[in-house]
């Protein structure tokens, strides 16, 4: 298989540097001068266009088929996704710092204490079937979510409604009337929370879904509803309207005449499903016009990209990080059956339970050379689990920049030194001391990281045992689900992160599931409800105080090694226009979006 | 001629070493959508003799006659439908294996083709080494020391023994696969078409090899083929089949000289022979074999015998002695 | 009954060139003459090149085996001067020939009647109904009673026998001159093996054929054959009348094949063997090619292969046991004599 | 040969049924479940376990087997996990006819080459042309189908865009003819690719048949009745040689439709082997087991 992949490899680069060679060779040597000035005449010829044109069409690609469910309350995947940025809208978006501005909703009101949020509503906002959007549509998308039987139908988006006042009562179904979004007329909405809330606009930008359309649909059947599945069915405010697909090939996506933004440039925006080993060359043939979430550009293909003539490049930091955690505490077995997650039951592991063996090992770990020899220096070293680019993120926390010498002495400290000669350290005790070291297939990179972190550690004297690569789902059931004493000290495992709040808490309080490592700091889960609580927490200096405490002490306590964050490459033909990425996605405005070319 | 008349003298006085007594072998006929059985192929059906120790009795039979079914049923390499089979005074029809064993010791079986009844892959000594290894409890030394006396004996040279059976032509392998037969020392030796894959000059060698151990080792041999002329040569008694029934059986004289059975007479008018001042029998027998599967009533020889009356189709004749030792299965001799 | 010969053969050579560079002198030097109406039985072992010559007559030797020399008349015409195209028009029409197992020698997959048709619309230009009528004849004429049914039916749904009826009735359908069969009985029972060699004698005789048999069995060469030759290592050793050649076989090889049959009509004690086995035809003996098993080998057939002398009218033999007198009186005058029978 | 068929079905349902139990058990007994892998730290794991406790993933396995069966019997093999309800036939019969139709090509274009080099080979043995197949005849088993797939793009697609790369139609605006041409040209590519290996196989195969036959003995009456070299190639030799390569290619259909996941993959082609292969990943157990039954029926 090795052999197989290396081959593979091989062809890559034969290609690449054939069809980078390729103008070359028809070259003479003195027209370069010559092909420059060119190139000025056409940039020349580019501003003397003025402004944007209407009319054409443009081809995006994606490596792999949207499951086919159009209904942002439905919808789980990032594929969807795609097509639900442009067909859908919420009430808020955020800009390009993350702040929340206003879409749907032109203005909101908040009061005191942050138990209530009113918004006034764009008028004159029409659905794709020409009916007209008002606070019913609003009201109704909250009370879909909130429903008795939506996550039994497989919603999973309840996060934006549990804040709310009322959600027990009409969750349970007692009651009707959904406290929590109320219309107050057809333009102005207002949610109600049960307690003050930090982030209010954060719950309030859930895209809308037309009552019109589903209305009478049961929610149990909306996932199966002609209106979350066919194209010309579903049914958003968004600039462009999802009108024709071949099922898991094309997705094609037509523009709303009647966009209350005003009329989008382009005519269509087609959507391929690309095998993603063949994007970059039809990228380069121009028969791909972008490629953006989830995938983008590999890194390793990001020379070969960027030396298209045709192509532009937009390369910006992930919302997400790559770790390597320590299993600080297992879970019992009774536990483990049970679904509990309860500290006060937890066995610590013993290997990695020193903070200076965790401290030692990040001295360890070349992260710099991960970035370089993995990502092709696409990205960067981080050292706290909250997003780069975030208020909340700072760099001000123990950096760990690689040193063996720091790692050693570190080691020395702790009482883990070689007593057998064996050229490994053993533990305080004079035992043997390997760390298991368990990591998923699937992301190619990260499966590549596991032998050098071996080898960063063993430079150090500790033996690090690599297991055999699971697949991701029953690598996930050993070190989450069935996370006993079941061999397992390192883990490896990458998070995205959403761009609307940096709360950590969904993975690192101690009784989050997803709190993989088993860390159990008191002092962190005191400094994330701190973040949390109101009134202080309605300052976000304070907040930022607060997550800037919390990101040192994690840094310090190391329940992981943060290894990296990987830039999102984005690509797009020249001839495409008007693109503003966000810091979280490409589709930003794409009604603005326009082509040099269109007739 | 004498010291064959002496031969059949002693053998008169002495006892069996196989008694069968109405063996029976149907092969069943799978079909229609169930794969159930429809009809049985009656390969062997109701066969009585015995086989005298030290003769050689010989069983003729045109294919289909059921004459290796026969030699495979007492070996027990085919299992019986019905009947019984004494070795020895012992009945073996339904041993199993683990019992069968130390019988099987005592017989042993000599294939027409003696390329694929050798394991290409073993070596001529592993060959001969293999049935001393299983039946017996001679040691390595004692076994090579065996092997090289039984490649002498059968006419191959010992250093023979490490080559391989490719390497030998097809009456050499024949002597291997003799070798490898008398290698535990059997009481019977059954030779299923033993010599008729051979060349006449090859085939000569090989029989009267078999003719020379035989003496040599007190062998019986039941010496199974499809021609007359060598059944003559080797056997002492002889049994003709059609279709799975044992139409006569006498001593070779007999047969030869007086046959009873019309089967046998139209069998001995058919074979060509070099005595070229002999006068011809010009009736040859019409018509083809019957199926086995589906024999025609009473006497299974009628549709084609020149005899045929009445009787023969309605009543299947037994086998009757007619004169001493001389037993034929047809009407004609009734009473 | 014409005496004429219809089939000569002279010096025919037939070698194979086998991979390490060796030459298999399958059939060396081997003259033959088959006259109408008259059986010729070429005996021999597996190994001495009986059936190599038969296919060479046919010219269908395949690769890596050739004709390298020699003469092939049938009706007085050379068969390798013809073209592919010109010998495709003389086998099955003038020449056909029988093989040993019928259960293959018939393609499975056609009718028998279809078979027999595709010879006659090739050789004898029938239409298709013609062909028809005329394959139930031939079938009803090598017996098959119920012919009209037979020649719809399948190879698989007939006996050995009767595909070698049918096989005799493909090979007789254009009226050939000659008929060579090879080894046709060896794979059917005696019973049935003496019905399919009357029928061929009867054939022979109505049609007034050529009849070259090929057969291992002395037995059926006894019986059925005018004249015999014998071939051993790729060579004819001795030819003869029947008749001369039972009563008094000259050629070692011959003597020893004859004294190794057992018999039904005679009582013998002891069969006569022939030591050793026939050679592969690369690695013949220098010399005489029987010399490695002959019980007379002198020094002279280890060093020279002796000529095929006459010894008799009639007869002739390869062996240096005749170069004496005897033989040189009888090879002075050797010339070709009518046979009659 | 209704008889036959009979038989087989007869002789099937009980093997099917054995067989259920078996991939049932197999893919229960593989770690994780459709929702392991759904890690969204913004939604409560109660969630999902709320949906597995709904989907009823949590009942014994024979309890759960004796639910499936009870509906597949009827025809009715459930409901997707992760594509949020919907049935599971709609999502393979939506994707069962590319599959077949690239099955198809693949055969077709096995049966055009591997027959005709195949007799080549065989009149000619040791030629440099039955040389030249023997290699090709290794290349193609030797090149993994994906490998091949790629090169295939690269050049055919890429560089001389002759061939489409991708997918099954260029969109839905073409329909009729236009549309027929238009999804065979879509197919080429994958159809060779898919075909390659089998192509390989079946010439050889083809070659061995063909050199049997010739030197069968029914072959040698035929030239001794003075049929001419064509008559015996085309008369005799072939439909003996062909009968077993047809049995054979009727098994290959199935084994070309098991090895479509790659070739899809590469293709984006969608037909069941990427929907298998989906569910396999994602342990959608409901597609997993159909296409498991219908993939050993196709066998």
């Amino acid at each position: 298989m090795l052999l197989v992949l290396t081959l593979f490899a091989f062809l890559l680069a034969a290609c690449n540097s054939e069809s980078g060679e390729d103008p070359g060779a028809e070259e003479d040597p003195g027209t370069e001068e010559q092909e420059e000035n060119n190139e000025q005449e056409e940039e020349e010829e580019e501003t003397e266009q003025e402004g944007p044109v209407e009319g054409g069409s443009i081809v995006g690609a994606m490596d792999t088929a949207p499951a086919g469910v159009f209904n942002p309350i439905f919808y789980s995947e990032a594929y969807e996704a795609n097509i639900l940025d442009f067909t859908h809208e919420a009430l808020v978006s955020q800009n390009n710092s993350l702040e929340f501005i206003p879409s749907l909703a032109h203005d909101w009101e908040i009061n005191e204490d942050q138990t209530e949020i009113t918004l006034f509503l764009e008028e004159g906002v029409k659905w794709h079937d020409g009916e007209d959007f008002t606070a019913d549509d609003v009201v109704f998308t909250y009370k879909s979510i909130a429903s008795p039987g939506y996550t039994e139908a497989g919603g999973i988006r309840t996060e934006y409604v549990t804040p709310l006042k009322g959600y027990e009562a009409f969750n349970a179904g007692e009651t009707e009337e959904f406290e929590g979004v109320t219309a107050v007329d057809d333009y102005t909405v207002k949610f109600t929370f049960a307690e003050p809330n930090v982030n209010p606009l954060y719950y309030v930008g859930f895209p809308i879904i037309p009552e019109h359309v589903f209305a009478d649909v049961a929610i149990a059947d909306m996932p199966t509803h002609e209106a979350t599945l066919n194209p010309g069915k579903v049914i958003g405010t968004g600039p462009f309207a999802f009108t024709d697909m071949v099922e898991r090939e094309q997705y094609v996506l037509t523009r709303n005449e009647d966009y209350w933004k005003g009329k989008p440039y382009l005519e269509q925006i087609t959507w391929k499903v690309v095998d993603q080993s063949v994007i970059t060359s039809l990228l380069e043939t121009g028969e791909i016009d972008f490629v953006a979430d989830p995938n983008g550009v590999p890194a390793a293909d990001y020379e070969m990209v960027a030396g298209y003539e045709n192509v532009e490049m937009i390369e910006q930091t992930d919302f997400g990080y790559q770790l390597m955690g320590f299993k600080l505490n297992y879970r019992t077995k009774e536990d483990v059956e049970s679904g509990a997650i309860n500290p006060d039951n937890w066995e610590e592991n013993p290997d990695v339970a020193d903070q200076k063996v965790r401290q030692a090992i990040a001295y360890a770990i070349d992260r710099p050379g991960l970035v370089e020899g993995l990502l092709y220096g696409r990205g960067s070293v981080i050292n706290a689990p909250i997003a780069q680019q975030f208020w909340a993120y700072t760099e001000d926390v123990p950096q760990y920049e690689h040193s063996t010498e720091e790692a050693e002495a570190l080691l020395d400290e702790a009482g883990y030194v070689d007593t057998n000669d064996d050229g490994f350290r053993e533990n305080p005790d004079g035992e043997e001391w390997v760390l298991e070291l368990a990591y998923p297939t699937g992301n190619k990179i990260r499966e590549r990281s596991a032998p050098v972190i071996q080898e960063n550690l063993e430079a150090v004297g500790i033996k690090v045992n690599l297991q055999q690569p699971k697949e991701m789902s029953a690598y996930i059931n050993d070190i989450m689900t069935k996370d006993t004493n079941n061999g397992v000290d390192l883990y490896l495992l990458g998070w995205s992160l959403g761009s609307g709040d940096p709360d950590p808490s969904g993975l690192w309080n101690i009784e989050a599931a997803y709190n993989i490592s088993r860390w159990n700091n008191p002092e962190s889960d005191e400094l994330i409800f701190k973040a949390l609580e109101a009134p202080d927490a309605f300052d976000q200096e304070f907040r930022k105080k607060t997550y800037q405490e919390w990101q040192e002490l994690f840094a310090t306590d190391l329940p992981a090694v943060l290894l990296y964050a990987q830039n999102k490459i984005y690509a797009f033909n020249k001839r495409l226009n008007g693109i503003e990425p966000l810091p979280y996605s490409m589709i930003n405005d794409p009604h603005l979006w326009w082509v040099d070319d269109a007739q | 001629m004498a010291a064959i008349e002496e031969k059949q003298v002693i053998q008169t006085d002495q006892e069996s070493i196989v008694k069968i007594e109405d063996l029976k072998k149907y092969f069943p006929i799978k079909g229609g959508i169930l794969k159930r059985t429809v009809g049985h192929v009656k390969a062997v059906d109701g066969v009585t003799f015995d086989i005298r120790k030290g003769e050689t009795l010989g069983i003729v039979g045109e294919s289909g006659s059921g004459k290796s079914t026969l030699g495979r049923m007492i070996l027990r390499l085919l299992e019986p439908t019905d009947g019984e089979i004494l070795f020895q005074d012992h009945d073996i029809t339904h041993l199993r294996n683990k019992h069968m064993r130390p019988f099987r010791k005592d017989m042993q079986i000599i294939f027409q083709d003696p390329f694929a009844s050798l394991n290409t892959k073993m070596s001529v000594e592993q060959l001969i080494e293999e049935p001393l290894l299983v039946q017996t409890k001679l040691s390595k030394k004692e076994r090579k020391e065996k092997v090289k006396e039984l490649l002498e004996k059968v006419g191959l040279r010992a250093s023979d023994r490490l080559k391989y059976p490719h390497e030998f032509s097809g009456g050499q392998r024949q002597r291997i696969s003799i070798a490898r037969a008398l290698a535990i020392n059997p009481k019977l030796v059954i030779a299923d078409e033993a010599v008729s894959a051979l060349d006449v000059s090859i085939q000569a060698q090989v029989l009267n090899l078999m003719s020379d151990l035989q003496d040599e080792f007190g062998l019986t041999y039941l010496f199974i083929s499809h021609d007359l002329s060598v059944v003559k040569h080797i056997s002492d008694r002889v049994g003709v089949m059609y279709l799975g029934r044992l139409a006569e059986i006498a001593p070779k004289k007999n047969i030869y000289e007086d046959p009873l059975h019309p089967y046998t007479q139209a069998l001995l008018s058919s074979i060509p022979d070099t005595d070229v001042d002999r006068e011809r029998d010009s009736v040859h027998l019409d018509g083809d074999l019957p199926s086995p599967s589906n024999p025609p009533s009473g006497c299974a020889f009628r549709t084609r015998c020149p005899m045929a009356h009445e009787r023969c189709a309605e009543e299947r004749p037994e086998l009757q002695e007619v004169k001493d030792g001389h037993y034929v299965a047809c009407h004609l001799y009734d009473e | 009954m014409s005496n004429e010969p219809v089939l000569q053969v002279k010096d025919l050579k037939t070698y194979f060139y086998l991979d390490d560079n060796q030459v298999a002198r399958a059939v060396d030097d081997v003259d033959l003459t088959v006259r109408a109406g008259e059986t010729v039985a070429l005996v021999g072992e597996s190994g001495s090149g009986k059936s190599i010559t038969s296919l060479s007559i046919m010219q269908l030797i395949n690769k890596p085996g050739k004709i390298v020399d020699g003469e092939i008349s049938l009706l007085g015409r050379n068969l390798l001067d013809l073209s592919d195209k010109q010998m495709t028009k003389v086998r099955g029409n003038d020449v056909a020939m029988i093989f040993q197992e019928p259960m293959t020698a018939l393609n499975p997959v056609y009718t028998v009647g279809n078979q027999i048709i595709e010879v006659l619309r090739k050789h004898k230009k029938m239409s298709k109904k013609q062909a028809r009528l005329r394959a139930v004849e031939l079938l009803k004429l090598v017996g098959f009673p119920r012919a009209e049914e037979t020649i719809d039916e399948y190879p698989h749904q007939l006996s050995g026998g009767m595909r070698q009826r049918a096989m005799i009735a493909i090979a007789i359908s254009c009226d050939p001159k000659l008929l060579i069969a090879d080894e046709p009985t060896t794979a059917l029972d005696v019973t049935i093996q003496a019905q399919i060699l009357d029928l061929m004698s009867k054939m022979k005789e109505q049609l007034n054929m050529g009849l070259l048999l090929i057969t291992h069995d002395l037995g059926v060469v006894a019986e059925y054959a005018d004249r015999v030759l014998v071939m051993y290592g790729g060579q004819i050793v001795e030819t003869s009348p029947k008749y001369d050649l039972f009563k008094g076989p000259k050629h070692p090889y011959t003597q020893g094949l004859l004294e190794s049959l057992p018999s039904v009509h005679k009582e013998l004690n002891r069969l006569g063997t022939i030591r050793g086995t026939v050679p592969p035809a690369h690695k013949f003996p220098t010399g005489c090619r029987f010399s490695s098993r002959c019980p007379h080998v002198m020094e002279q057939c280890l060093e020279k292969n002796p000529d095929l002398i006459d010894i008799e009218p009639e007869r002739s033999v390869r062996c240096y046991l005749y170069t004496g007198d005897e033989g040189a009186k009888h090879g002075g005058d050797r010339r070709e004599t009518s046979h009659s029978n | 040969m209704y008889k036959y068929i009979i038989r087989r079905i007869l002789v099937f349902i009980p093997m099917l049924f054995a067989l259920s139990i078996i991939v049932f058990a197999l893919a229960k007994a593989a770690p994780g479940d459709p929702f392991t892998t759904m890690l969204d730290p913004n939604v409560d794991r109660q969630v999902y376990e709320d949906r597995k406790e709904a989907l009823g993933l949590n009942d014994p396995v024979p309890v759960q087997y004796a639910r499936w069966i009870g509906k597949a019997v009827q025809g009715d093999f459930g409901e997707s996990i992760v594509y949020n309800g919907r049935p599971v036939m709609d999502l393979i019969s939506a994707r069962f006819w590319n599959t077949i139709y690239l099955g198809l090509v693949a055969l077709f274009f096995t049966i055009i080459v591997a027959i005709p080099i195949g007799i080549y080979s065989a009149r000619n043995p040791y030629s440099l042309l039955d040389y030249a197949a023997t290699g090709f005849g290794f290349i193609g088993l030797a090149i993994p189908n994906f490998f091949f797939g790629l090169l295939a793009i690269y050049f055919l697609s890429i560089q001389f865009g002759w061939f489409p790369a991708q997918g099954t139609v260029s969109g839905n605006e073409v329909s009729g003819l236009k549309e027929f041409l238009d999804r065979l040209h879509h197919m080429f590519l994958p159809g060779i690719t898919l075909g390659l290996a089998s192509t390989a196989t079946y010439m050889r195969y083809m070659r061995s048949e063909v050199l049997d036959v010739l030197g069968s003995d029914y072959i040698r009456t035929a030239k001794a009745k003075g049929m001419a070299d064509r008559n015996v190639l085309y008369k005799h030799t072939l439909r003996n040689a062909l009968i077993p390569i047809i049995t054979l290619m009727g098994f290959e259909f199935g084994v070309l439709v098991g090895g479509a996941v790659i070739t899809e993959r590469v293709f984006n082609y969608p037909g069941l082997g990427t929907l298998f292969l989906d569910a396999i990943i994602n342990r959608d157990y409901p597609i997993v087991m159909a296409l498991t039954l219908i993939l050993v029926y196709s066998y």
